[in-house]
């Protein structure tokens, strides 16, 4: 059935379907309405799951880690400086290989405030062990939660639902909401390998040596070392899983495919716009309007930033001339961190095409149209003048 | 770039209900076969009182671009006294509409070269029976009449829908006698 | 990869003595219950057990003597300074020979 | 209490739910405090534990000391955490199951005391114990809000701590939960009697404080661990209280001193080395502070 709601909304009806059974919750704008929305589904019955109104984001990750490990579905959802407060529990979710979903309605961090969207607050939290999705539209932030909680739960590793804070977060447009049937076919209940019981006690998250050791057995345990390491392969590995679920949400539901880079028009392309969020569909609209005057041009939104897809990267980017990588987010001092990954994941092709960097959008700054298509002009046209200095669009210095 | 999208602008204060006047036009819209229809509120602080503005887009396509309107086909202006405060034809286009809630009479007014058309959606919403000042759902009405772009029975049951819990059959007679009443001007 | 594949790694601890070794080894001085003097072994009957209640590390048993555990036991002395009839007395690690440790 | 059947030595129960051999220090308050209290709680039981002197004795990977299902949290978010195994249980079909958060002073009075407040606030179903041996010890000795004053850590090496202890148990008892005590680990009977109350009064948020000698942190020879415990009780400086649904009561030792002489504080100042640096002045505001509190104990 389709409805017209915020994409707030999106995500809390894919939470509600996903039957999940704890849900922590703490308001910060523009994720707030979220959780407002959870918080009714619970209240009314709707969803039968314990709603805990904590204090603070750093508890909010706190209860989905506990009750992750006491074996229940775990959900959290926040913004900017609540995802930057997280910060330490974030990293203890993905060592610990909880299969929580957290949601995050991306938004610029402070200093200055800013309630308004860029990218800065999930590209900051890149480096957690954290699986991170990026949508483009309400329908994808909606099947995303779904495709994310099956994720989590067969790789072990957490998931960030990633969406542009207002331009989807707040925007209301139409999506499909399938049945809970269908829904509970495609996501079976959690069910941990391990988790806290007193008929099995065990002990979580030990302070672990620098060292192997053995255990009470005489097989020898792990140290700290190939606890991270594996935390690695398997972020690796689950590349795979994104794509098989992909493949299974797509035969459940009828919608998918391109799990790591959404295409358009990019065939017989030779420049490709590259950019993760709401912004790749703005530029759909520019690719069309650069095609009706002859360039050849296309653009592909990631859809997943964490793990890094390079192959798939790659091979979308090769073929082409260049590839200006549009972003919302910077590692200051250096670059634009999805440039950069951009850049690494070419190294190793036989033909590289020019990559640019273009800085947009920061703290809402609004992208008009025209901006992006003049970003574009400009770096086809410019090719040899600009570097690896990040371009900005739409400054007013 | 896209020509073919229909640009409505709702005006109106915080709280008032624009964003669920603009969503319930919206719905309609989607159910008349627009399958683009994309609303985003003023992005930010909203605070109850000060002006904010909605912005919805339709279209038979999919929306792409979820930047703000600036050139609108249509604004809507739920209270005719936000005049004073904010320049509502800001960008709209030649011979663009402007349906305004208003006890005042349609001569009362000059926007020019845009069309006019005018309700006193406040008093036909409290003859439907809702309390003072709730004039959203009348003023879509208003926009049903002057726009033509949603039937007044879509209008109805989505009305009926959104307000499913909270006076239904009042939202939807104020929509009704508004739509009756609506005076619509040349340009 | 399977689901438990995904998960194999992950500190988690079981439940076992010694997870500091026989931390026996850190005692410099010996708990010695003189069984003439402890008030349950005298008496055949369970009283005090101070020496039970108090130890930090669960090394004294509640038993008709008590006895002590002295892989584990740390040598703290809360025992012999607990005890209502002065029954145990801390000797120097150093006078015992290695048979008897 | 003085209602409830009080357990005695031979009454306790022999079960251990702690093995030996863990890496606590020789004579470690928190020894007799952890053992006893696990005892009380049975196994039955969940615990969560931030980082303190309680992750060392509790184990290294892959061994662990307890034989309860046991999550470790980060430092400020014990209470929060025990809040999301109690809504797991609840959503398990496990709800019967004790939940207890067991945390030092650092990790419950400075730290974490916002998930603390929160969790009591919202009057989660947990036991919240704090085993309070008034400084950061797991770190080498720190100052803590609730290290007492005038007493030298390594952040007060040269004049002592300038600020009175931190009286946690009362702000938590300003939440107005259902159960809040102190003990002593120098009184484990007491303490478990407590935790004992605590887990029957399942439903919401019960807190218990504990009063825990430390002697490396403190400066005393670790035989003194119950010995120096006793005195800080007799002295009057740390009381046995509970707090049930509002009414305060004092407990066991320090209900049998209302109306009787006190053992002046400055004995047991003089058995510790953190005190060494005591002034004669402090030493008499402290005692000051004592008998003005115990006059308004009536027996």
């Amino acid at each position: 059935m389709h409805v017209i709601e915020s994409g707030n909304v999106a995500a809390a009806t894919g939470v509600k379907l996903a039957r999940v059974q704890v849900i922590a919750a703490y308001p910060i704008t523009p994720q707030t309405p979220l959780t407002e929305k959870l918080s009714e589904f619970v209240e009314s019955d709707e969803l039968s799951a314990e709603y805990i109104p904590v204090e603070s984001e750093h508890s909010a990750m706190a209860v989905c880690i506990a009750s992750s490990t006491t074996g229940a579905r775990s959900f959290t959802a926040t913004s900017a400086n609540g995802l930057l407060y997280m910060n330490e529990q974030l990293h203890w979710a993905a060592g610990a290989r909880l299969p929580i979903v957290m949601c995050v309605a991306n938004r610029g961090v402070g200093a200055p405030w800013t309630v308004w969207n860029d990218h800065q607050d999930t590209v900051s939290q890149r480096d957690l062990g954290w699986i991170q999705l990026y949508c483009s539209d309400h329908q994808q932030i909606h099947d995303t939660v779904l495709k994310a909680f099956k994720l989590a739960e067969t790789v072990s590793i957490p998931v960030m639902v990633c969406y542009d804070g207002y331009l989807l977060s707040h925007t209301y447009m139409p999506f499909d909401v399938p049945e809970q049937a269908q829904v509970d076919a495609f996501l079976p209940p959690f069910k941990p390998t391990h988790f806290l019981n007193p008929e099995e006690p065990r002990n979580f998250n030990t302070v672990t040596l620098p060292d192997v050791r053995p255990d009470l057995h005489g097989n020898t345990a792990p140290g700290y070392m190939e606890i991270r390491k594996t935390l690695h392969s398997d972020l690796r590995a689950a590349l795979t899983e994104i794509e098989k679920i992909d493949g299974e949400f797509g035969e459940a539901f009828g919608r998918g495919g391109d799990p790591f880079v959404e295409p358009y028009r990019c065939e017989d392309a030779d420049y490709v716009a590259f950019c993760m969020g709401s912004l790749s569909y703005q530029l759909r609209d520019v690719v069309d309007a650069m095609r009706e005057e002859g360039t050849k041009i296309g653009v592909i939104g990631l859809k997943v930033y964490r793990p890094f897809p390079d192959a798939a990267v790659r091979d979308a980017l090769t073929a082409h001339k260049g590839v200006i990588v549009f972003e919302k987010a910077l590692s200051y001092g250096n670059q634009g961190a999805l440039y950069a990954d951009v850049k690494s994941a070419l190294y190793s092709a036989e033909t590289r095409p020019f990559v640019h960097n273009y800085i947009v959008g920061l703290g809402g700054r609004e992208i008009k149209t025209h901006h992006l298509y003049d970003a574009l002009t400009e770096s086809i046209k410019n090719e040899a003048a600009i570097g690896d200095e990040p371009q900005w669009v739409g400054l007013k210095l | 770039m896209r020509q073919d999208i229909i640009e409505i602008r709702w005006h109106g204060r915080g709280g008032q209900g624009a964003i669920t006047a603009a969503k319930i036009v919206a719905n309609a819209a989607f159910k008349s076969g627009y399958n683009g229809v994309v609303m985003a509120p003023t992005f930010g602080t909203e605070r109850r009182g000060a002006p904010v503005y909605t912005s919805l887009k339709i279209a038979r396509e999919k929306i792409y671009d979820l930047s703000p309107i600036a050139t609108p086909d249509m604004v809507v202006v739920l209270d005719h006294t936000l005049l004073e405060e904010v320049d509502v034809t800001h960008g709209l286009k030649e011979g663009g509409q402007i349906i305004l809630n208003t006890p005042k009479s349609i001569d009362s007014y000059d926007f020019g070269a845009h069309r006019l058309s005018v309700a006193d959606v406040t008093a036909y919403a409290l003859e439907a029976g809702l309390a003072p000042g709730i004039v959203n759902t009348g003023v879509i009405g208003a926009f049903a009449k002057a726009t033509g772009l949603v039937s007044r029975e879509l209008l109805r049951e989505a009305i009926r829908h959104e307000f499913s819990a909270m006076k239904p059959e009042e939202n939807a007679r104020a929509a009704a006698l508004t739509y009756d009443r609506t005076v619509i001007g040349g340009a | 990869m399977s689901k438990e594949e995904f998960c194999s790694m992950i500190s988690v601890s079981e439940p076992g003595p010694g997870d500091g070794g026989n931390t026996g080894s850190w005692r410099v001085v010996r708990p010695v219950i003189d069984l003439e003097k402890c008030i349950p072994a005298k008496t055949g009957k369970p009283s005090c057990f101070n020496c039970w209640l108090y130890c930090p590390d669960a090394v004294v048993t509640k038993t008709l003597p008590p006895t002590i555990d002295y892989t584990y036991c740390k040598g703290c002395g809360i025992c012999a300074e607990e005890c209502p009839a002065g029954a145990i007395t801390m000797v120097d690690e150093a006078s015992f020979t290695k048979e008897e440790k | 209490m003085d209602n409830d059947k009080k357990t005695t030595v031979l009454t306790l129960t022999d079960e251990e739910i702690v093995n030996p051999g863990n890496r606590a220090c020789s004579g470690c308050g928190l020894g007799i405090v952890y053992r006893t209290a696990l005892k009380a709680l049975g196994k039955d039981t969940v615990l969560a534990v931030p980082p303190s002197c309680l992750t060392v004795l509790q184990g290294l990977y892959p061994v662990a000391s307890t034989k309860l299902p046991c999550v470790n949290v980060t430092f400020a978010s014990t209470a929060a955490a025990a809040t999301g195994v109690r809504a797991a249980l609840r959503a398990t079909g496990r709800d019967h199951l004790n939940v207890v958060a067991f945390a030092g002073d650092g990790g419950t009075g400075d730290i974490g005391i916002q998930a603390l407040s929160g969790a009591c606030e919202r009057g989660e179903d947990i036991i919240y114990i704090c085993y309070d041996n008034e400084a950061y010890m797991n770190t080498g000795v720190q100052r803590s809000g609730t290290t007492p004053k005038g007493v030298m850590t390594t952040t007060t090496p040269i004049k002592g701590k300038l600020q009175h202890k931190k009286d946690v148990p009362s702000i938590i008892a300003a939440h107005g939960i259902d159960y809040v005590a102190t003990a002593s680990a120098a009184y484990p009977l007491d303490l478990y009697d407590k935790v004992k109350k605590a887990a029957s009064m399942k439903g919401g948020t019960r807190y218990i404080h504990v009063h825990t000698p430390c002697p490396s942190g403190w400066g005393f020879a670790p035989q003194y661990t119950v010995h120096i415990g006793k005195l800080g009780v007799t002295t009057g400086l740390f009381d046995l209280y509970e707090i049930v649904k509002g009414e305060f009561s004092l407990t066991g030792e320090s209900a049998k001193r209302v109306g009787k002489e006190r053992t002046p504080v400055e004995e047991y100042f003089k058995t510790q080395r953190r005190f060494r640096s005591l002034s004669q002045e402090l030493t008499d505001e402290m005692q000051g502070m004592i008998d003005a509190k115990w006059a308004n104990y009536t027996a």
